[in-house]
């Protein structure tokens, strides 16, 4: 029996009741202004990349919905455990942009000291656990998280993002177990974006779903339209809430698109069809959910449009701010390997350029 | 002072810590109401409660992935692999993850992991039950690697593991458990990580080890002092950030250096001593830096006397540095 | 939901016929004769070990059914992926006891070269694998050996054993995984024996069977009556016919209890109690067959005790013909670490003892 | 003869050796249709088919658990981890399993599997797309190491490690995947195992590298030789088992050694060439040997060519050789 698929925001346009969060107009503009924030976030970047002002990026298009929705649903204090691809969450959270455009330059306006390549943030402030490359390390991380928030009875939970490829991995198996035996208030928030770089989700698993493979550890899971925002804060929201209270974690998985390449080295075109690209771009979750909102009075066509633009034009004010730093020092090489540096580390200082003179 | 074994001292420190900082906790396989394989907790679970020391399922890789999360929200675990051998699992999560979590984040995110790991020969445990990995991680920038030879070391050096700000592997000579003995002091207790001891003095070669061949070097030091010769001994105690100093001023004393590990020959934490000795002490060398190892062979079985470094071949190389 | 338990052999003593395997009197001879061999050298081996004649051992007592029954289900051809815990399965393939009992010393006796711990057997011309002791590993080869087979357009399978503990491995989700992406013909043999060392399996998973887990990969699971030497035999049968007609993989959970310690190293009496073992006791395995071959007439009682000594005999001889054997000889200490031996080993052959002579 | 780059002539050993030999398979991540994300396998999807280059789930430890089972089983795979930097999730498969699998059977179940890895720094990949693990397995016993640095190398060092009968660790160096090109013979053509290669003949100082370090050998030669210091370099090709003939000549020959990589300094490869160099020719040296490496630090992003050896540090070591 396949696991049915949520949906709040229906093709007509109509909301499910059961499935709507309860929101506020404020909040429905909270959800838009990030999502065109992240959508303008990737136009430039890319363009940036393409044009050899920055070296990498990694775009989400298509997965503004979950990213927003799941982010909206947080509350200070949990946790975040992301993948290189959810700069939204990051967004959604107050992460500055500014200090998301610097680390794309890793340079002296990258507050990581230019260690990491793009799309690897984090900021201890807001609990946003450091992104690493390797896929799926953050999952058992964000069960012993979680984990510590409980045994100090601190009524917070932790989420952690992954993709369809993840699901395949050691890491997601040990904790998916560990979670379900210590029942931690973990999310694990599973991004089904159809590919794992050029590996669709059909040869990634023989499983039908991603959500189903919870029942292998004794707990829930779920599976929800990734391209409706309002959906996926209600789902993220529930098992957030179940969290908190001890009632264990919760496996969503959100079903989207990756409308653009895995990342600016990927050439998409080898691997999918033109009409697949278009059957889903129906499915934009932008433009579906600028619809419902002027459909539902929120904002009107122009609006619509300005906010867009404003966006657009708040990216590129980051991109002035970061793109004139100076260079990351090249002492800062081989600072931050230990709490202080050890005897070897002061050594290879010297070999760095600078040292000659 | 009271008399302990190693491992008896290593339940001391544990259960001191734990008694004096409510973030540490222990985590790994069978160390709950069994006590551990080699009884290291015993007794802790029925004093600190199975939320402290948690049995956990089987996979060191949501061990370590676990430990590193409950790092950075604040605990300080301690994560026992209950064979070294049965670390590898969890490679990715220590080299990937542990060891550059500092750095990613532009120290935002420290993860001071302790993790513990009986290792190397001695038990007949062959293959799998007797590996000395900590060249791996020696070579792995970000870890600090221990390894204790004595009870009241066993003790101060874990405790300092546990209060280090950077992650500590800490590896325990699980051929010393029961068989080394010795004074361990009572209550807060710690040897500072980063310092070597000076076993034993002498004049005419250095021999530098760690963990279960520090007994064997002292046997072979005992032999070579009835052929007239003085051995040296230095116990490094932290393999890396190496007390580069002791080893500097020891074999800058005998200008003759001999390496002793029972880890395999290539590639070993020995290539790495040896290197060093003659970057920095070369022409206060009047032989070649020697190395006695374990054979770049697995660990065999049946074998096991002759793959260990014993005094036989220890003193076969301290007559050799003497005689170059 | 749970999974149902399938027994073929009711606590009655009658049998349900339709998870009754086809069997002649003299088939059920031959389980009964290796459950018996294998419940005496477990307990010659345990003595041996206690008198300090050998180093170590793992006894498979109160699983001699799931060893017995999975491996008369096995054809000549199929590929064999043991635990340590697997001795069972060797000795119904027709690896020679003098051979398993060889390997217990460690001597020249030993077809290994004294290279493992006890427990570590291996023969290549029954295609049975070299056990290793990192728990699973085999599990991944096992869906590799089986491609192989299946690009070559060849009919066999093969089993992987492992335990409740291995279920929770990494390896195992991989290996699963990948067995049902590429519908290899491997049959997953769990012997949820109810511990991994001191854990109950209720401390191992959250989930409720450990053959639900095969829905997260998209093939069946089943679960069985590990203590029923018929209904393991017909399970396994089913499965491995299955996997060589291209139907894929299956996961097996049999059902059932170890008996005695862990290993030679283990005191179970610090984690389980004497109630648990006693319940189990009556669904002693060796016992339950035997008053089942007795109902059914194939032995009367004293036959049935005269196979016993037999066995005990057999394993006695074993013994006798290995354990004066010579050491192995030190060279071989540096042999088979490459097809050719390197000169760096032909150095440190040198630090042999004998060498200095 | 064609001239090629290095990715070509990686692709060019595949696709001969699975023409020629039935039993190769290729797997792991995006090698399929996509042809893999560096191509080095473009095209054999299509020739050879999925069930001979297969596409793999994302699990490392599922790619090469897989791989050993078909090599035990007659198959000879050659499994595509995406960047060395992904293939701790495969550690104990290699370093427990593949390494161990014949000695521990006596020879009963050899596993010559090919794990090919693009390697080493120099395309902006920051931490997790630069890393240069050769050390990891170089100390692991019963691996072979196998690094090309030219196109002609890629071609015949890959098919000789289809050909091997133990398992091989193919280390390819990502920087020179497209920039070194050269002429590459074409049909059936090995190059063997376990020779290295002079790359230039000398007489002052011997130069010790491999991969994408040995171009940077070659520019700090051509400065020296403007001030009039003759150095060899020698490209090891294979690690290990190292030629060491080749090393102990050309060090004996000029007195002074610099081991060059690019790989983190503590306990890398660097460490065991010194050190077997110091133990086999001590009365020859005349000066210590010296290292030039990467630093022992995670591999940064932004500061990547500072990070790496370049000609800069590689001459001042050969000076500092030469004036010592
Ligand atoms: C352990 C590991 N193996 C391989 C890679 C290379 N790689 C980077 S992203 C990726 C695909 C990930 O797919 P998925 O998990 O679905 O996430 P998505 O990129 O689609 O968001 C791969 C194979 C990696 N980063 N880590
Ligand atoms: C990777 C790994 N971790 C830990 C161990 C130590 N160990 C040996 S057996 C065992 C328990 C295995 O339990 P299970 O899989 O249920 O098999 P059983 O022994 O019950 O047959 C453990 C933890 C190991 N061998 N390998
Ligand atoms: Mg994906
Ligand atoms: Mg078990």
């Amino acid at each position: 029996m396949e696991l049915p698929l949520l949906v709040a925001l229906r093709e007509d346009g109509s909301l499910d009741p059961a499935l709507a969060p309860a929101l506020q107009n404020e909040d429905l503009l909270v959800l838009f202004r990030n999502m065109l924030l992240l959508r303008a976030l990737d136009e430039k970047a890319i363009n940036l990349q393409r044009s050899g002002r920055i070296g990498f990026y990694v775009p989400c298009t298509g997965q503004e919905a979950m990213e927003i929705g799941s982010g909206f649903a947080l509350k200070e204090g949990d946790w975040i455990f992301p993948s290189y691809r959810d700069h939204g969450v990051a967004l959604l959270r107050g992460y500055p942009l500014a200090t998301l455009v610097g680390q794309l330059f890793g340079n002296a306006s990258d507050a990581m000291k230019g260690r990491q390549m793009p799309n690897h943030w984090c900021d201890r402030s807001i609990n946003l656990v450091s992104v690493s490359s390797p896929v799926a390390t953050q999952l058992p991380q964000a069960v012993g998280a979680a984990y510590a928030a409980k045994l100090r009875g601190e009524k917070v939970a932790a989420i952690v993002y992954f993709g369809d490829g993840g699901s395949s991995t050691g890491a997601f198996h040990v904790a998916m177990n560990f979670a379900g035996v210590y029942r931690t208030p973990t999310v694990f928030f599973c991004g089904n974006n159809q590919y794992a770089i050029s590996l669709p989700v059909s040869r990634q698993t023989a499983s039908d779903s991603i959500a189903r493979k919870a029942d292998a550890y004794g707990f829930e899971g779920v599976r929800v339209d990734g391209n409706d925002v309002l959906a996926v804060t209600k789902v993220t929201r529930d098992a957030l809430a179940r969290a908190r209270e001890g009632g264990g974690p919760t496996l969503i998985e959100a079903v989207t698109y990756r409308m653009g390449p895995h990342s600016t080295s990927d050439d998409p075109t080898r691997y999918r069809s033109e009409e697949e690209i278009a059957e889903w771009a129906k499915r934009d979750p932008v433009r579906r959910f600028t619809e419902y909102l002027q459909k539902a009075g929120v904002v009107d066509g122009v609006e619509a449009a300005n906010r867009a633009e404003e966006a657009r034009e708040e990216v590129l004010r980051a991109v002035k701010e970061c793109e004139g730093a100076p260079p990351v020092p090249p002492e800062s090489l081989v600072e931050d390997v230990y709490a202080e540096m050890p005897w070897h580390l002061i050594e290879q200082r010297k070999w760095l350029p600078h040292a000659e003179e | 002072m009271p008399v302990m074994t190693l491992i008896q001292a290593i339940n001391a420190a544990l259960s001191g810590e734990m008694e004096r900082n409510p973030a540490v906790v222990l985590l790994g396989e069978d160390i709950g109401n069994s006590g551990g394989v080699f009884r290291a907790t015993e007794g802790l679970w029925e004093r600190f409660g199975p939320e402290r020391v948690m049995d956990t399922p089987l996979a060191e890789a949501g061990i370590l992935g676990m430990a590193i999360g409950m790092a950075l929200n604040g605990l300080r675990p301690v994560a026992e692999i209950q064979f070294a051998d049965f670390i590898y699992p969890a490679f990715d999560q220590i080299v990937s993850e542990l060891a550059k979590f500092r750095y990613r984040s532009a120290g935002q995110f420290p993860a001071p992991v302790v993790i513990r790991a009986p290792s190397g020969g001695g038990i007949g445990g062959g293959l799998y039950h007797s590996q000395s990995p900590e060249a791996y991680f020696v070579h792995t920038a970000g870890l600090t690697v221990v390894m204790p030879s004595t009870p009241a070391d066993g003790k101060g050096l874990l405790v300092s593991a546990m209060r280090s700000p950077d992650p500590v592997i800490f590896l325990e000579p699980k051929a010393l458990y029961r068989t080394a003995k010795g004074e361990v002091p009572e209550g807060e207790y710690d040897v500072p990580l980063g310092k070597a001891h000076t076993v034993r003095e002498g004049t005419d070669v250095s021999v530098i080890s760690y963990g279960a061949m520090v007994p064997v070097a002292e046997g072979a030091a005992a032999e070579a002092e009835k052929e007239g010769v003085s051995v040296e001994i230095t116990d490094l105690r932290t393999l890396w950030p190496l007390d580069v100093e002791a080893v500097d001023r020891s074999v800058q004393k005998t200008g003759r250096a001999v390496v002793l590990h029972e880890a395999p020959r290539t590639c070993g934490f020995g290539a790495e001593l040896a290197t060093l000795v003659q970057e920095r002490s070369f022409l206060h060398l009047k032989a070649p830096v020697a190395r006695v190892t374990g054979f770049d062979t697995p660990f065999p079985y049946a074998l096991e006397k002759i793959y260990l470094p014993d005094v036989r071949r220890t003193l076969d190389a301290v007559r050799g540095a003497v005689n170059f």
